[in-house]
Order: C-alpha cells, then structure tokens, then sequence
C-alpha cells in the first residue's frame, strides 16, 4: 500500500474509536458509515473505469435481506456476513453479465433499472418481505457468543473497521495491479484494451462483481447494525447517495470512501439537527460547493493541503 | 374484450403523451449536452407548483375559463425562462470539461436544494388546481366517461411538441445547429459553431419543457413534496430506451409505456410498476444503443 | 451570513458532543425531579407522507406551548427536538440513538410509519427509552413482541378496517361486489388483507371484481378509474391518502364514478378540506380514530373549540387525524406522568414507573377518552360516517355517525388481528350503536 | 519462396458506395518490411482494420501463418500475434509511459492476477527494456499526455511490440512527426524490429521513408494493389507516378 496513506488511515481509525468512546450514539452511525464506505469502494472500482451506477442500492439491498432471510436458521454474524457478500456476488455476477457489455448512461440507466425492479420487487413479495415495513432481524451471535447491546455494538463497529481497513487496503492493491489498471485504460482507450488481447467487458465485470460483493457486504453490516431492513435500502435515492459520497470523499484513494462516508453521515445528522425541515438542501449545496470548487473530493484537499506541502518542505 | 382493449389503448395514449411531455426535454438536454438532468424532475414539479398558484389566481378572476389554459404555458415558460439560463450559465457551463460522473451530480445536488425548495415554498399540503379539467368539459365513449383534456388536449399537445421539434430541429438554422452539435459536438465546434450558445438554449428550451410536463399534470394529479422524484426514474428510462437524444424515439417509448402500462393494469396489475424497466432491458437486448441510438464510431 | 450560521451550527455540534459526559449522570439518577421533559418526536418532514408528519410537528409545537403555559408536566416543562424519518431506517436509528445519548432525550413520540416503529421499538427496549407509538398502524408491532418501553395512544389497523366495514354493511347491507384500489406499499397490502378476512367472515360471496395497488406515488389512476367505470362494483374501497387519495377523488369524479359505485374511504378525513365538495354526498368516511373536529360529543367543549380556532388561526388549516393522533400522544403523556406522580408520593417517576403506569392508563383527550390496554395497545373508538354537503363549511362534513367501541372492533390480547377477523360474524354488525346525524 | 505469414486473398468492403477494397490479393513474408502507399481515403488503414479485426471484410479471407483469421474478432488476432499501431496515437492518457507499455507487457502474461502489482519487477524490466530500446527511458514516469508527438508515436509502437507480435501493423509511423525527427524515430523503430524479427506492414505517406527503409512496396489504389516490388522500382514506374504520387505530392504540396 502506498505508504503515503498508512499515517491518515492509523490517524482515522483511531479518531473514529476516540469519537465512539467519547459519545456512544456515533457507534452506531460510525458503523453505518464504514458499512456505506465499503459500498462505495466498490462505486470507486467502477469510477475508475468511468462508469457510474445510479443502483448499486440494488447490491446493498441483497445483502441486507440476505441476513434477514437467513437470520431465523442462522445466528451468527460470522456466518451471515460471508453469506450478505456472497448473495451480492452471485446477483452482481447475473446483473453484470448483461450490463458490463454497456457504457455511460446505457451502463448507469440499466443498474437503476435492476435496482428499482428489485424495489418493486421487495414491495410486491408481500408475504415474504413484509413490504414497506420490513423484516426485524433479532440480535445475532459473534463468535458464537451472545453479547448485551452495547457490546455487540462495540464488536460490529471494530469488526467493520478491520473490515474496511483489510478490504480498503486490498483494493489498493487490486488498483495497482494489470486489472486495476486496466480499469482507467476502458475509461480513456477501450478500443486499445481490446487490441491488446483484454475483453474490456471481462475487465469491467470482475471489478462490477467485485463491487457487488463490497456493497452485498456492506448492507449485510447495515443489517446486522440496524437490526431492520427495509426496502428503501434498494431505492434510487440511495444509489444517488453512493455516488455522492464517492465524490465527496474523492475518488483519488481508497481512503476517500470512507472519509466520503463519515463526513456525509455526520453533516446529515448535524444537518438535520440544525435545520428539521432544509437538510436536503444544506447537503446539496455541500455537494455542488465539492464539485465546483474541489472537484477531488476531500481526499484531494487533503492531498493539496498536506502532502504538497509535505513535498516542497 | 374487445372493448376493454380498445380502453385500454385510450388510457395508454393519453398515458403516453404524459410520459412523453416529461421526457422530451430530458431527452433534448441529453442529446446535446450529454448531462443526464436528475434535477429534471424537480423542473417537472415547480413547473406543476407554478401553473397550481397561477390557476388559482386566474381562478379568482372573471375570465377563469378561458384563462385556465393559456396559464399553464405561462408557467412552463416563466419557469424555464428563469431556471433554465440561470443553472446553465451559474452552475452548468462551470463544468462541461469535467467529467461525466460530476456532471452528474452537480444535477443530483440541484435536485436536493430544489427538493427543499419547493417544500419551502409551496409547503407539503397536497396541491390541486383541476381548473383546466374542468373547463374542458367531458367526453362518453360508450358509457365510460372521459375528461376532454385527458382524451384530446394532452395527447394533442405532446403530438404538437414533437412535430414543432422535429420541424424546428430539421428546417430552422438553430435547429440544424443542434442536430450538428448533437451528432458531433468536436467537429460542429471545429466548424465554428458556438457550442456554448447552443448549450444555453437547449437548456433552457429542456427546461421549459420540463416545466410544461408538471404545468400540463398539474390539473390532473396533486402536487406533493416529492412529486418530481418519481418523474426523474421514468424519464431516465424513456431517454436510455429511446437512443440518445432521439425525439421521435422518445415518443415511440412514450407509446411502448404508456400501452404497455395501461394493458397491465387491465390484465396483470402486478407488473404494472416494472413495465418502463422490463421495455428498457428489452430494447437494449435487442439494440444496445437504443431504439433509434445509433453506435457512437470511435476512431481509429 | 449563511457562512455564520453554518459555523455557530458547527460549533454546536462540536459542543454538544463533547458536552455528553456531563449529560450521562442526569440519566443515572432519573429520579430527580427534571428541569424540563425532553422529547424526542420522529416524523415525516420530507417526501410524500409529510402530508401527515408536518401537521403532527404542528399539533406538537402548538400544545407543548399550551402545556408549558399551564405549568407543563407535573411543574416541569417540556422542550421537543424533531427528526425526520423520511431517510429511512439506517438514518431513523442513528437521529434516536443521538437524542436518547447525546440530547438526553426523556421520551420519544415515534413515528408515522410503520416500518419505523418496527425498528425503533427494539431500539427503546435496548435503550430503555420510554416510547409512545403516536400514529403508525401496524397491529403486528405488540402481536409480535411484547416491549416494556412501548405503548401506543391510538387504534391500529384492525379496527380502522373493522369498523368501515360493520358501518357499510349497516347502511348498505346488499351489495355483491367490490373492487379494491390501495398504495402499493405495508399499509395498502395490511389493510386490504384485514378488510377481506373481515368481509369474508361477515358477509361471505361477495365478489372481488379488481384488485389494484398502483405503485406508491403514483400521479395518475386514469387507466384504473376506466376500469372501474367498466366494472361497476357496487362498492370501491380504498384505504389511500395524502396526495394519492386528492387525486384519486379528483379523477373519479370528472369522470362520475362516484355514480356508479358506493365508496369507502377509511382515511378521507385527512383530505375533505383539500378536495373541498368535489367530493359528493354518500361516501363513507373514516378518520383512523375517535376524532374529528366536529366531534359529536365533543364539538362543544372548550378545549376542542379552542385547539380548533388556535389550529387553523395558526396554520390556516383544519386539523386532521395525525393533529389530533398527536394530541392523544402528548395527552396520554401528561396523564401518565402525573397519575405516576402521585402514586410515587409526588415525587419524579423512574422510566420503569413511568411505563408501568402507562399500561392500564385511560386518559382524556381532546375528543374524547381512551385506553392503553396492558400489551401496550390503544384502545379508542372508531368514528365512522358518510360525507354530507352544508352550507358552514366548504367541504363536505361527516353525518349519520357511528361510534364502533373498541369491544365491537379491537381483538383481545394474546390474539392476533388478522385471525381474530375470521371470527367475526354477520351478528357482529347488529351490536353497532345507533347513529348520530350531524348537528350545525 | 517460403509460405507467407499473412495472406490476404479478394478481400472486399465498401463504405457507402466507396470501395475500399475491391479484390484485394497480398502476401507478407516472414522477415519483410512491407509499405503500403495510396492516396488518401484508398482504404490502406482500413486494410489494417480488417487485418487485426476491427473490420470484418465484405468478402474474401485472410490468412495468418496459415490459418483463418477473417472476422474474428481483435482479441483473439492480437493472441496470434498480430499487433498495430495507430495514425493517432491510442494512449491510455491516465497513466504514464512505463504504464502504457507495462499494461501491454502484462496483457500478454500475469494479467488476470488480481493483487500482484502492475509494475512488479519482471514487468517492469520488460517495459523498461522496450523503452529503451526505443530510447524512451528518459520520458518512462512522464504522463502520456505530457508527450510530444513524435514521442507518443514511438510510445504507441512499443505498446504494440510489448504485446511481442510476429506481425506489426503500423498506420503511418511518421505522420504528424517533426521532420527533422522522422529519420531518427524509423532508425530506432526499424533497428527495434529487427532486433525482435518482427515482421512488419506500416503505411505511409511519406516517399522519402518509403525509400530509405521499406523492402517491398505496395501501391493501393481504388481498392486494388495497383503495383507491388521493391521501393526504386516501383516509385520509378510512371503509372504509379501518376496515379499515386501525383496525386499524393499535388496533395501535400496544396
């Protein structure tokens, strides 16, 4: 891993255990975050092949139900854990058969498509979804232990963030590698991609599948953390959400999810507090003062505020 | 049977034309602006809130019905004519050489500010102004009772505004501007073409078409905090089916929606909701560029 | 300016986090007597169903302000903090953990839908958060589980459905068939499913001619309205609302379906001020409770009279169902503080006191008095009547009403809604009680 | 006379009502530099684009090292061990000149490995290698859109060489190239084929580098090879004066 990183990664984990610590709710929206964060590393692994989804909501879905489903025969969040990614694999696998044969806004309009059909799709299986109102799923065991709230809480949260740091830290390494590469080569030259003996769409779709698994992942955390799942995880809205903390958080680093994802949580929460009625809104214009002004996201102001200067020095 | 298909269509047409008047515009912007406008819909909902609050006051006044209609053109174009050149020159022409995904989202930002906005604005009581409706009367067919304005006036504007495109795409110079531009914007630019002129009016032109979708359902639907969001998914769905940018291919997905809609609901309710998305997947099977998109060829 | 805002709200936050130690030991203790009740009330404030959420934010703020002009709870004020819970489950979870952690939140008024009061009931137990349930729904909330932490200060589904169909099978015993047209989400599929357990029970063969759950949201139901006209069901039943039900009525009568089918609507209430007397004489009314701002037991009382005129003088509107849903909540809270005020020797209530006190609580409020029954339930009658055009107002008002109580509509604890339907008989719509014309 | 590497036997296609090919018949041997001359829109890149499959011929076939290579696709002909340069040269502008040639080095070995650098040491000596053999290990960590044309040309090849071809097709290897430069970028280019044997057909405009470096000419003129010998021959034949490079100076010089 670029070692450049490794100082702000070790400052974040330890800022995100201190805030924890100093003010319990943020275990809870700290989790969701990373959860989200990882949901986004997969988004990342598709922006930089420059294509955007506007349903990966769809994968963080299945995850989530995928645990609900499964929660009454299986109580344990070892095992349903593998299982949420699992689910987002294989459903990313048959989605991205078809749709890594697409780019641009064919690309972007056809993950909204399978995403709102899967919406539809959660409100119309009544009987087995319980539609808008969602599935509870009771308090799994870790390790086979069964733990009081506060602990579990602690767990999913420590848990998440090796997950996040392992997977983020492993991405770094797929980016790096001839397929990560690859990945901004669809962006810039395709047709080079395929004069080279690659199948562009081959390349695309391990990095789809892959990012699958990151959200199937992710919304099995979200599940195992809010204990209640619904089908507004699936909405489009949500996808939207994904992207936006892609870019917020800038998709220059596998450090910028995350960051993208603990800011946006926490501007949304205070946000809200502030202005009951506006927070959409104060969010949005966050977004367009980003992307105006600071189009890399926080992780380049990061980069421009710190590094450069760490370099002239 | 026979009958109830012969209904069905009636409702699919008056349907279509509605989806059409929603996504001609996003269709027209995509086309020459390649942005994908989230914040269509939310153009589409102040459009609806604007032609509400005009109709009411002309409501009030003693020419109500023969205001009733004009009113919701006044809207689409005092709602376009501010917005559209406004978000273009402020916010849009400040990113047309960054990439497509912050396009995007610079959209997807204006989305959520307009959001609040109009919940500022209008509130979130349900909006309803049927002034239109009602000063347009009734129509029987059979014994099945119709609203004039669901049977004649949309479906005769959507049909105007196509053919007034399509006549203003192909035989006036502006127009044929645009097609160059969006047939291919390096070499029209090459040619000397002001591509950022180009931009502002199609945009504003996008925009007050959004405008005159809401203003033209406003009479028949109530506006509520949220209106625009739907409005968004199914227009995406028409521009991607129809082929990038193609107005008549927005058309014949309007038609393939509505009728596939409507004949859903008649016989097989439940697949009513994915009807746009099960037509889109469709379409891009069997053309992967849309129904009238054409491959963009890339050099070689 | 904006930038100044921004950052005294920053700095707020950064506060009120580091501020949270301080505030853990006032939880602890419990027992002493509060400098103020913070309550923590989750509601919609976005999207489409804040068509209820802001007029319940209202009634809130409205009465919190009456209450502490008379002293508030027991001597001690109330402060409210509102959040939205229109970004779903995920956030909802973090707003309640911030206000219960962070806000030092007493009690939380949770929500309007029911998704949201499923997930939030665990949450009070495991925070030991004294909850009252203020609008949603759903009867599988105590059903299911069974929460020390949780009642509800309204009816649920079950009744809200009963009772329409003992009034329609009271004054329009001898229809055949009906169509269905519900949102196409929890509460369409809920309520429909109650309605024709119910109807199946008590008048057995009637002919479903159409099943249609439009997509939620939807704007237009023109296809669904020709069908109906085509149809001709001697009865229309929709439990929509907000926006959709406008719409609905709107459509349905330029094209005069109202004259051809009998409607029930359980939730016209809400809107009759908005459609105005587009919507014709004859259709059955429900208002998901015992209220009513005519309430015909209640029209002449001070309090109603006064909420009424502070409401609309307020906010320009007639109060509706979730106005008067919330006032239940807020009633029901002050009567439970200070019936466990006094039985604790006038001194402050533990949260555990506070909830035990709660189960059993019957308390008036501003249209009548009610009951939370020991599994938490509300027990509260249904109003149910028929529109009628007079001159007073500008839309239509509620005539030949009937008040179902609960023993007619509400099925007994340990039992659960759906099953306890089936039981109903052709016998159970004699019982109803007699009508009462409405009054200027 | 040994069995060609590549043969291309009545190729045809045509654009509208331009043929671009109209019976095309050309063998390539192994070992020979082979130009390809016309006037301009003749159909030589097009030619290119059938070979490596990026066009599919009308009719006829093409033949590579003796098996049927028409209309398959660029992936599987790029396997075979056909690769091409471009006119304008495709570079994946994101990534620096050590990646451009590493991405293709890798395209031809440890691709599909997930977590295994790009630059790990064995590609990275492979593509500094190439870039040196090119003389481009000066310019290796600059980005490639940092590059002046006659250095993206060269970068543009050695992608291509990276994919180690028996057959390089190159579409105007000088164009757009500095003149002082041309001779310099072909002298590397040519010693660099040789060195790896590579059989190579490049098109070009430019009669000067035709002469100086190709062995065998051929002159493609209204979708017919017109002529095909060694460059003094065939530039000295007054048909091919006439219809090609009149036509092709009158060009240049207007």
């Amino acid at each position: 891993m670029d070692r450049r990183l490794t100082l702000p990664t070790l400052a974040a984990a330890t800022t995100v255990v201190a805030l924890a610590i100093a003010a319990p709710w943020l275990k809870f929206v700290f989790t969701v975050a990373l959860a989200k964060g990882l949901a986004v590393l997969g988004i990342l692994l598709l922006l930089r092949a420059g294509q955007v989804s506007f349903g990966h909501a769809l994968y963080i879905a299945v995850g989530a139900y995928t645990v609900a489903f499964l929660r009454p025969a299986i109580g344990e969040v070892l095992l349903l854990l593998p299982l949420a990614a699992t689910a987002g694999t294989i459903v990313g696998f048959a989605v991205g058969l078809f749709v890594a044969r697409y780019r641009d806004i064919f690309f972007g309009m056809l993950n909204l498509a399978f995403s709102m059909v899967f919406y539809s799709l959660l409100e119309k299986l009544y009987a087995y979804t319980k539609g808008t109102d969602g599935i509870r799923v009771p308090r799994p065991t870790i390790g086979g232990v069964t733990l009081d709230p506060v602990a579990y809480e602690w767990a999913v949260l420590v848990g998440t963030l090796a997950l996040a740091l392992t997977l983020g830290w492993l991405v770094s390494r797929f980016l790096a590698s001839p397929l990560g590469q690859a990945l901004p080569a669809i962006k810039t030259r395709e047709t080079r991609l395929e004069f080279a003996g690659i199948s562009a769409k081959r390349v695309l779709l391990v990095a789809y599948v892959a990012s699958a698994a990151l959200a199937g992942l992710g919304g099995g955390i979200i599940a195992c953390t809010t204990l209640h799942v619904t089908p507004l995880l699936s909405y489009w809205t949500h996808s939207g959400e994904l992207v936006f903390i892609a870019i917020l958080g800038g998709a220059g680093s596998v450090l910028g999810p995350f960051l993208g994802a603990a800011v946006y949580e926490l501007v949304r929460v205070y946000a809200a507090a502030a202005f009951p009625d506006a927070w959409q809104m104060i969010l949005g214009a966050v977004l367009l003062v980003i992307i105006l002004f600071a189009a890399r996201g926080l992780w380049g102001m990061y980069e421009d505020l710190v590094l450069r200067k760490d370099r002239r020095a | 049977m026979t009958l109830l298909l012969f209904l069905a269509i009636l409702d699919g047409l008056a349907y279509a034309a509605q989806v059409f008047m929603v996504a001609v515009g996003l269709t027209l912007i995509f086309g020459v602006l390649r942005i994908l406008n989230v914040a269509h819909g939310s153009f589409f909902a102040i459009g609806g809130y604007v032609a509400a609050t005009l109709g009411t006051w002309a409501a009030a006044t003693a020419a109500a019905p023969v205001l009733a209609l004009p009113v919701l053109l006044l809207a689409a174009v005092m709602v376009g004519g501010v917005l559209g050149p406004a978000i273009e020159r402020l916010v849009l022409a400040r990113i047309y050489t960054k990439e497509h995904v912050l396009q995007l989202l610079v959209t997807f930002a204006l989305f959520m500010i307009l959001e609040d906005v109009q919940k500022l604005v209008w509130g979130v009581q349900p909006i309803f102004q049927d002034g239109p409706v009602r000063a347009l009367g009734q129509v029987e067919v059979g014994d099945i009772i119709y609203t004039a304005y669901q049977l004649y006036l949309l479906p005769g504007v959507a049909l105007a505004t196509l053919f007034g495109l399509m006549w203003f795409l192909r035989r006036t110079l502006t127009g044929r501007v645009i097609v160059a531009v969006t047939e291919d914007r390096e070499a029209a630019t090459a040619m000397g073409i002001d591509a950022n002129r180009v931009y502002l009016l199609t945009f504003t032109v996008g925009t007050v078409l959004a405008a005159l979708g809401g203003a033209l359902a406003s009479p028949t639907t109530s506006l509520v905090p949220g209106v625009g969001v739907n409005m968004i998914v199914l227009s995406f769905a028409v521009v991607a089916t129809a082929g990038l940018g193609q107005i008549e291919g927005a058309m014949l997905t309007a038609l393939l929606i509505g009728l596939g809609r409507s004949v859903a609901v008649y016989f097989a309710p439940e697949f009513e909701v994915v009807i746009p998305y099960i037509i889109m997947v469709a379409v891009l099977l069997i053309r992967p560029h849309g129904l009238f998109g054409r491959p963009e060829l890339r050099r070689v | 300016m904006a930038k100044l805002t921004r950052r005294t709200t920053l700095q707020a936050a950064v506060a009120s986090t580091l501020a949270l130690p301080a505030l853990l030991p006032r939880q602890a203790i419990g027992q002493q007597k509060p400098s103020e009740i913070r309550l923590g009330i989750s509601t919609f404030l976005s999207g489409p169903a804040s068509v209820f959420g802001v007029p319940g934010r209202n009634a809130a703020d409205l009465l919190i302000e009456q209450f502490n002009r008379a002293g508030g709870i027991g001597g001690v004020p109330i402060r409210s903090i509102v959040i939205d819970e229109a970004p779903g489950v995920d956030f909802l979870l973090g707003e309640c953990r911030r206000l219960v952690q962070n806000e030092g939140v007493d009690v939380m008024l949770a929500s309007i839908s029911s998704g949201s009061c499923l997930a939030v009931a665990p949450l009070a137990e495991q925070l030991r958060m004294p909850t009252i349930l203020w609008d949603c729904g759903t009867q599988r909330i105590f059903e299911e589980a069974s929460y020390r932490y949780c009642v509800r200060t309204q009816a649920n589904a079950v009744p809200e459905i009963v009772a329409p169909l003992l009034y329609l099978m009271k004054i329009r015993p001898d229809f055949r068939t009906l169509a269905v047209l519900n949102q196409d989400y929890a509460w369409g599929r809920d309520s429909w499913a109650i309605w024709k357990a119910a109807m199946d029970a008590v008048k057995p063969g009637v002919r479903v001619v159409a099943e249609l759950f439009p997509r939620f949201g939807a704007t237009d139901f023109s296809t669904e309205i020709t069908r109906l006209l085509a149809l001709r069901p001697d009865v229309i039943f929709s439990t929509s609302w907000g926006g959709e039900l406008d719409t609905f009525i709107r459509q349905a009568a330029e094209r005069r379906l109202f004259e051809r089918s009998t409607f029930v609507l359980p939730l016209v209430e809400s809107s009759l001020e908005r459609v105005g007397k587009t919507l014709p004489e004859g259709v059955i009314v429900g208002g998901r409770g015992d209220h009513w701002f005519l309430h015909p037991t209640a029209k002449d009382t001070r309090i109603l009279k006064d909420f009424t005129a502070a409401y609309r003088q307020r906010f320009n509107l007639y109060p509706i169902y979730p106005t008067f849903h919330m006032a239940q909540a807020l009633y029901g809270l002050k009567a439970g503080y200070e019936k466990a005020i006094s039985a604790n020797g006038g001194s402050w209530p533990s949260r555990e006191q506070l909830m035990d006190t709660m189960r059993g609580l019957e308390f008036a409020h501003l249209t009548g008095t009610m009951k939370i029954r020991e599994d938490g339930q509300g027990l509260e009658p249904m109003l149910i009547g028929m529109t009628k055009h007079v001159n007073e107002y500008p839309f239509p008002v509620i005539d030949r009403m009937v008040l179902f109580p609960p023993e007619l509509t509400m099925n007994p604890i340990g039992t659960k809604g759906l099953d306890w339907v089936r039981l109903l008989t052709p016998a159970s719509v004699q019982r109803a009680p007699a009508e009462i014309p409405y009054r200027a | 006379m040994t069995a060609p590497l590549l043969s291309a036997r009545g190729l045809k296609i045509a654009f509208g009502g331009v043929k671009a090919a109209d019976g095309i018949d050309l063998d390539i041997a192994p070992g020979e530099f082979v130009a390809i001359i016309g006037p301009n829109g003749a159909g030589k890149t097009t030619f290119i684009n059938m070979t490596t499959g990026y066009l599919r011929p009308h009719s006829g076939h093409i033949h590579f090292d003796g098996a049927e290579i028409t209309g398959r696709p660029p992936r599987s002909i790029v396997r075979r061990g056909i690769a091409r340069s471009f006119q304008i040269p495709q570079l994946f502008t994101e990534h620096t000149v050590i990646e451009n040639v590493a991405l293709k080095v890798a395209a031809h070995g440890r691709f599909w490995r997930p977590f295994r650098p790009l630059l790990d040491a064995g590609t990275a000596a492979a593509a500094m290698r190439l870039l040196e053999q090119f003389g481009l290990a000066g310019v290796a960590t600059a980005r490639a859109t940092e590059l002046n044309e006659g250095t993206r040309k060269l970068t543009d090849i050695a992608m291509a060489m990276a994919l180690r071809p028996r057959l390089l097709l190159m579409d105007e290897p000088t164009s757009g190239v500095a003149s002082a430069e041309k001779f310099g970028i072909m002298d590397t280019l040519v010693a660099a084929l040789r060195a790896e044997r590579v059989t190579a057909v490049f098109v070009e405009h430019d009669m000067e580098v035709v002469e100086r470096y190709a062995d065998r000419v051929a002159v493609w003129s209204q979708g017919k090879i017109l002529a095909s010998g060694p460059p003094a021959a065939v530039l000295s034949d007054p048909a091919v004066l006439r219809e090609v490079i009149g036509v092709e100076t009158g060009h240049a010089h207007a």
